[in-house]
């Protein structure tokens, strides 16, 4: 069991690394920051499965806050990213 | 070896070290909540009751066998962290609550609590209290650990100072020194990562006994030394120095320049002198020196050709914080062993001399800044008139740094080169000297500019304050006067030094000091002379103008180096370079 | 009954390696963000939930089954509202780049 | 070679992929991503390490607020990009590739040639766990063993916002830190704050009680609550303080001055400062990381807000 | 080869890389990146080593981590610092780097003059 969990934890890290490779290469900056998404779940999900492997309980934990702030990146992109419009006084970050 | 017991136990008076620490602390949490209308009065407060401690110590040192131990937790290391004070701890202590007794006086008195803004003085007040309570913990920190936080609390207290005026160049200044001591923070967290994998501890008594040379350790110390002289600014590692010191307030600077960078240099005392002892060797103490050598010539020779006050005396400490290294090669004994000897006193008091002038040498400027509205060298003829307070504050102050009888600089003077003699070491018995020259040079140059009669009559921008230039002046005088004071229950200083400290032999080394430094005030700085107009100049011009040409080509060229250093990737790459030949240097010694 | 378990892990666990891969292949060959993102985050949101099935049956109490389910939620919440802010960024292109 | 070490190498690897993307790729911001990837991946190095401690708390720092701090920071940047013919030159660049190749190379020498066995202080920590009553070991060295370190680091949280703070033009002094954000009360993002910050809020607060005997802590859960309110403030649902407000700053210095208060009390009726005793070891151990929960909740949002900039009075539309 | 190997080796190149960024990338933003990356190779350093320092029971020595844990809140707050003064100088002079400092250079007299 604890070897297939490892392989299973060590193909989903290939995944994971091959969709970096691609989300990084861009084009744009909105397909950068996708891959703080993909860690968000691949992450997480390889998380869950080292912990069982491991025998530390507490990486479910882990994987919980994972679970919780891997979206942040993405938000403080989104509306970091549109600030010069908000500093206008004219567009709301997203009732366009 | 087993530790001795007794340093791992709490002796008696051991409630005044956490003291120390706890009172500032306590003055920075109350000041932050009572916010901007009370923080001057805590502040205030604090300061004596703080200083009281510091005394305290200082008399209770003497009685328990000359040290001080406190277990916090009533743990004991390893697990534990101790809290340990001897003779050097305690004198530092006590210089530096004079010290920010002194500048909390000057500034006190020097902004009026109505006007203006409220930011910085909230900012300045606690950040004062929290510089005191990091020097604290630093001075009696007894685990390698505890001493990084104190560093970065250090570090954190000292960094928005500089920014206090809100300028685009004190933020970029502040900015990369914050940047480079984080680098250098690192470096030494590194080498306490290594030590606690070699032995398990951190404390620096248990790992006195545990260390062996092994690979381990020397890459450790190499990491955690240059580290710490990056923080402390010794050349080629100053890029952040002297901006950040110029930018700040006066009252800040004097703080910066005479106390913070004596933090980190105080640890790399404990480090090398309490840790490592035999370890480093010969040829890493020579490097150390050699650096130090190296700021005294570049940072002096660049302080002569600046044209603003306050860029002087930042050079200037530059060339001093590089006099303090030259204690180490002195230090070694027979077996290239670390001696708690004269070297390191000298060293010390060389140290405390330094805070107290350069301190006492900030504020002043920052008086004549205030009164003239400019700290131009050519433009402060006449300032001698106007603010006799200030100008005589840098007089004494000057005096006290170059090494004129008594100051604690002639002590410290005195002091390395007997060890020098001891040891041998003759070549650095000619920087010694060399650094006392400089010294005058720069000193002389800011008086005779001062007490040159001024062009047109002097315009006073601001009313000098009383009370500011009493407290600076009150600094200057306890750096004149520290070579009086009975050293010898914290500092091992041979008893024989002090019957001859008012001899001819002595006058004539200080009338050597102030003509050498005479000599290249007129050979390296670009400004003009005040008494240009006189027949006698004219003469003296002629003789001397070949050499004066070379010494300006010189100082040129110099400036011009010290500007390709004080470029970020010039200095990163010094930095890994002076750690990569320091943990050869250690190697090769073992 | 252990045998029966650990047969389920390891048939959901494998299911959701596919959809891993499913996911990244879509990365990898789709054109332009937005059916990237979408396929990063059905796939992976998918996968991700197969993972948590798997392991439900090696959790050791409820509290750690209940962490899991609410992991594989969260993922779900942040997948759904995070690729609509992302894919709204990407629509206004310029500002974005 | 095992299946294990395969596994780790290759954790290492797409580790090392990142950090090396995060320091050569020529946009800043493609660098910030980078590295916030990082951040995501390094808690599991810290799991495999057996440090679920250290673990949470790089999720919870490295994850959420490393990232929204850097990749701000990195759009507001976006102007100043071209800058890059201030890098330096081919053989410095060289010359600084050389030494770090150098420091990595004695470096990794000098852990692998780490004496065997390896000292611990583990036995020990176990041995003295009575003395406070928490099972959590990293616990038991940050409240007690060390509790020293732990106090002297909140009074650094306290200096950073002082000097955050002391950055404020003199006229905003005293307001409103950061920019005001606004969103559609009724779109996605305010959807999510709803949604999201109870479950963290939730989060928050088991992590930190559970940090008694299980990983995790005060710093742990104050880092997730600090999100939550970040994520309220961005989605438009909340502002942050104007930086004058007395219970604000009360909150500021509980934990540190709870500790100091404590600690003090330890040295008057106790065995010595810092020290509890053992009867209210964990009711004050706890006390004092409920406080420090709130401070380090506060501080770490305030932190990430910035300089005050905005004048005190509530942002009216 | 062990946890402790690999990890350990990572540790060090993490180190070397963050070394290598904060020297060379010229963008400040860039500089703190590199720090932060510096860092974490370091805290991984302590995590190699508490982990040599496990025994029955407890899979990590608890000081390193404890010190990690208090240095990952200096390096947070360090980097949050360092932020804030960024911002607050692209606010005041615009794009700058560190180096862009205006020495003062003395102007060149003639002797006597």
């Amino acid at each position: 069991m604890t070897e297939f969990l490892t392989a299973a934890v060590g193909f989903i890290l290939a995944m994971l690394a091959l969709g970096l490779v691609s989300i990084l290469r861009g084009p744009g900056d909105a397909d950068r920051v996708m891959a703080t998404q993909l860690i968000g779940t691949g992450g997480i999900a390889a998380l869950l499965l080292l912990g069982t492997v491991a025998g530390v309980p507490a990486a479910v934990d882990v994987a919980l806050t994972l679970a919780l702030l891997a979206t942040f990146a993405s938000i403080a992109f989104v509306k970091k990213g549109l600030s010069r419009f908000e500093a206008d006084g004219t567009a709301s970050t997203e009732n366009e | 070896m087993p530790a001795p017991a007794t340093l791992l136990a709490t002796t008696a008076d051991g409630h005044l070290l956490v003291l120390s620490i706890v009172v500032p602390v306590a003055g920075v949490l109350l000041s932050f909540v009572l916010s901007e209308r009370y923080v001057r009065q805590i502040a205030l407060a604090v300061m004596p009751v703080g200083a009281a401690i510091a005394m305290a110590i200082l008399l209770a040192l003497p009685r328990g066998d000359g040290f001080i131990v406190y277990l916090l937790g009533a743990w004991s290391p390893p697990l534990g962290v101790a809290l340990r004070a001897d003779g050097l701890s305690a004198v530092m202590l006590a210089a530096t609550a004079i010290i920010i007794c002194a500048v909390g006086v000057y500034a006190a008195a020097d902004s009026p609590p109505a006007a203006g803004s409220r930011r910085v003085p909230f900012a300045f007040w606690v950040l004062l209290m929290a510089i005191w309570a990091a020097l604290n913990t630093i001075f009696v920190g007894g685990d390698l650990f505890t001493l990084y936080v104190a560093l970065e609390l250090l570090t954190f207290a000292a960094v928005p100072l500089v920014s206090l005026e809100g300028r685009a160049d004190t933020l970029r200044a502040a900015l990369r020194y914050l940047l480079f001591a984080l680098v250098g923070s690192v470096f030494y967290l590194m080498g306490t990562a290594l030590l606690y994998g070699l032995y398990g501890t951190l404390d620096i008594l248990l790992l006195s006994h545990r260390v062996s040379a092994e690979p381990g350790v020397l890459i450790a110390a190499a990491l955690m030394t240059s580290g710490l002289l990056a923080k402390t600014a010794l050349f080629p590692l100053h890029l952040w120095l002297p901006p950040a010191h110029a930018g700040a307030p006066a009252a800040a600077s004097a703080i910066l320049s005479g106390l913070v960078v004596k933090g980190s240099f105080f640890i790399l005392l404990r480090l090398w002198f309490d840790v490592l002892l035999a370890l480093p060797g010969f040829a890493a103490a020579q490097i150390l020196a050699t650096l130090g050598a190296g700021a005294i010539v570049v940072g002096s020779i660049v302080a002569l050709r600046q044209d603003r006050l306050k860029l002087l005396v930042a050079y200037s400490t530059l060339a001093q914080i590089g006099y303090l290294f030259l204690l180490f090669p002195l230090a070694l004994d027979g077996q290239g062993r670390l001696d708690t000897g004269p070297a390191l006193a000298g060293g010390l008091i060389q140290a405390i001399s330094h805070a107290t002038a350069k301190a006492a040498m900030f504020m002043a400027v920052g008086s004549i800044y205030a009164g003239l509205g400019h700290d131009r060298i050519t433009g402060i003829g006449g300032t001698a008139r106007a603010l006799p307070l200030s100008v005589m504050t840098f007089a004494l102050a000057g005096f006290a740094l170059m090494g004129l009888q008594p100051g604690g600089a002639s002590l410290a003077k005195e002091l390395l080169l007997l060890e020098t003699a001891r040891t041998g070491q003759w070549w650095w018995a000619g920087a010694l000297q060399f650094g006392g020259m400089f010294t005058a040079a720069y000193v002389l140059l800011v008086l005779v500019h001062a007490l040159s009669p001024p062009d047109q009559p002097v315009a006073l921008a601001a009313r000098p304050r009383r009370g500011s230039d009493l407290a600076a002046l009150a600094l200057a005088l306890c750096s004149l006067l520290l070579g009086l004071l009975p050293w010898q229950p914290y500092l091992p200083i041979p008893y024989a030094l002090e019957s001859k400290l008012f001899g001819v032999e002595s006058l004539v080394k200080s009338l050597i000091t102030v003509l050498g430094g005479t000599a290249l005030a007129i050979l390296l700085s670009p400004w003009p002379h005040p008494l240009v107009g006189t027949m006698a100049w004219k003469d003296l011009a002629r003789v001397l103008g070949p050499f004066r040409r070379a010494g300006l080509g010189l100082g040129g060229l110099v400036e011009r180096g010290d500007r390709v250093l004080r470029q970020w990737p010039v200095a990163g790459i010094c930095m890994l370079a002076v750690t990569v030949l320091l943990a050869a240097s250690m190697f090769g010694a073992d | 009954m252990s045998l029966v378990r650990d047969m389920i892990s390891i048939a959901a666990v494998s299911a959701g390696a596919f959809f891993f891969l499913a996911g990244t292949v879509g990365l990898l060959r789709f054109p332009d963000t937005l059916t990237r993102l979408h396929a990063l985050t059905k796939a992976d949101n998918l996968g991700l939930g197969l993972v948590v099935l798997g392991l439900l049956p090696q959790a050791d109490s409820l509290r750690d089954a209940l962490k899991l389910v609410s992991i594989w939620l969260l993922g779900l919440l942040a997948g759904a509202t995070v690729s609509q802010l992302i894919a709204r960024a990407a629509r206004q292109g310029g500002s974005i780049r | 070679m095992s299946i294990a070490t395969a596994f780790e190498i290759m954790l290492a690897a797409v580790l090392l992929g990142l950090g090396i993307w995060t320091i050569v790729v020529r946009e800043t911001f493609s660098a910030t991503v980078g590295f916030v990837a990082y951040g995501l991946l390094v808690a599991l190095i810290w799991v495999r390490l057996d440090a679920a401690d250290v673990a949470l708390t790089e999720a919870a720092i490295g994850g959420g607020l490393s990232g929204v701090l850097l990749l701000g920071a990195a759009a507001r940047l976006r102007d100043a990009e071209p800058m890059a013919e201030a890098a330096p030159g081919k053989l410095l660049r060289a010359t600084a590739a050389a030494l770090s190749v150098l420091t990595t190379a004695t470096l990794a020498g000098t852990v692998l040639l780490l004496p065997d066995p390896a000292p611990s202080l583990a036995p020990a920590s176990v041995a003295n766990a009575w003395a406070t009553g928490l099972s959590n070991p990293v616990t038991n060295v940050l409240m007690a063993f060390r509790a020293m370190d732990t106090m002297l680091e909140k009074v650094v949280l306290v200096l950073a916002i002082v000097g955050v703070w002391s950055l404020a033009p003199d006229s905003a002094w005293g307001g409103r830190p950061g920019p005001r954000h606004r969103a559609d009360p009724y779109g996605v993002l305010a959807f999510l704050a709803r949604l999201l910050s109870p479950v963290g809020i939730v989060v928050g607060i088991y992590v930190f009680w559970t940090g008694a005997n299980h990983p995790g802590g005060a710093f742990q859960g104050g880092a997730i609550l600090a999100s939550m309110w970040l994520l309220a403030t961005m989605a438009g649902l909340a502002d942050a303080p104007p930086v004058s407000s007395r219970p604000l700053r009360l909150i500021l210095v509980a934990g540190s001055g709870l500790f100091l208060i404590v600690g003090l009390a330890g040295l008057l009726f106790g065995a010595a400062f810092l020290s509890y005793a053992p009867a209210l070891a964990k009711p004050l151990i706890l006390g004092i990381e409920v406080a420090m929960v709130l401070t380090i909740a506060t501080t770490l949002g305030l932190l990430l807000s910035g300089a005050p900039e905005r004048s005190a009075e509530p942002w009216a539309p | 080869m062990g946890t402790v190997t690999v990890f350990g080796l990572c540790a060090a190149a993490v180190v070397g890389l963050g070394l290598y960024g904060v020297i060379a990338n010229p963008q400040p933003l860039r500089k703190i990146i590199a720090f932060n990356l510096l860092g974490s190779g370091v805290f991984l350093l302590f995590g190699v080593i508490g982990r040599r320092g496990a025994v029955a029971g407890i899979g990590s020595d608890p000081v390193p981590q404890a010190l990690v844990i208090t240095g990952v809140v200096v390096a947070f707050s360090a980097t949050a610092l360092a932020i804030a003064l960024l911002l607050r100088l692209f606010d005041t002079a615009g794009p700058a780097t560190l180096d862009s400092d205006a020495p003062t250079r003395p102007r060149p007299d003639r002797f006597g003059g």
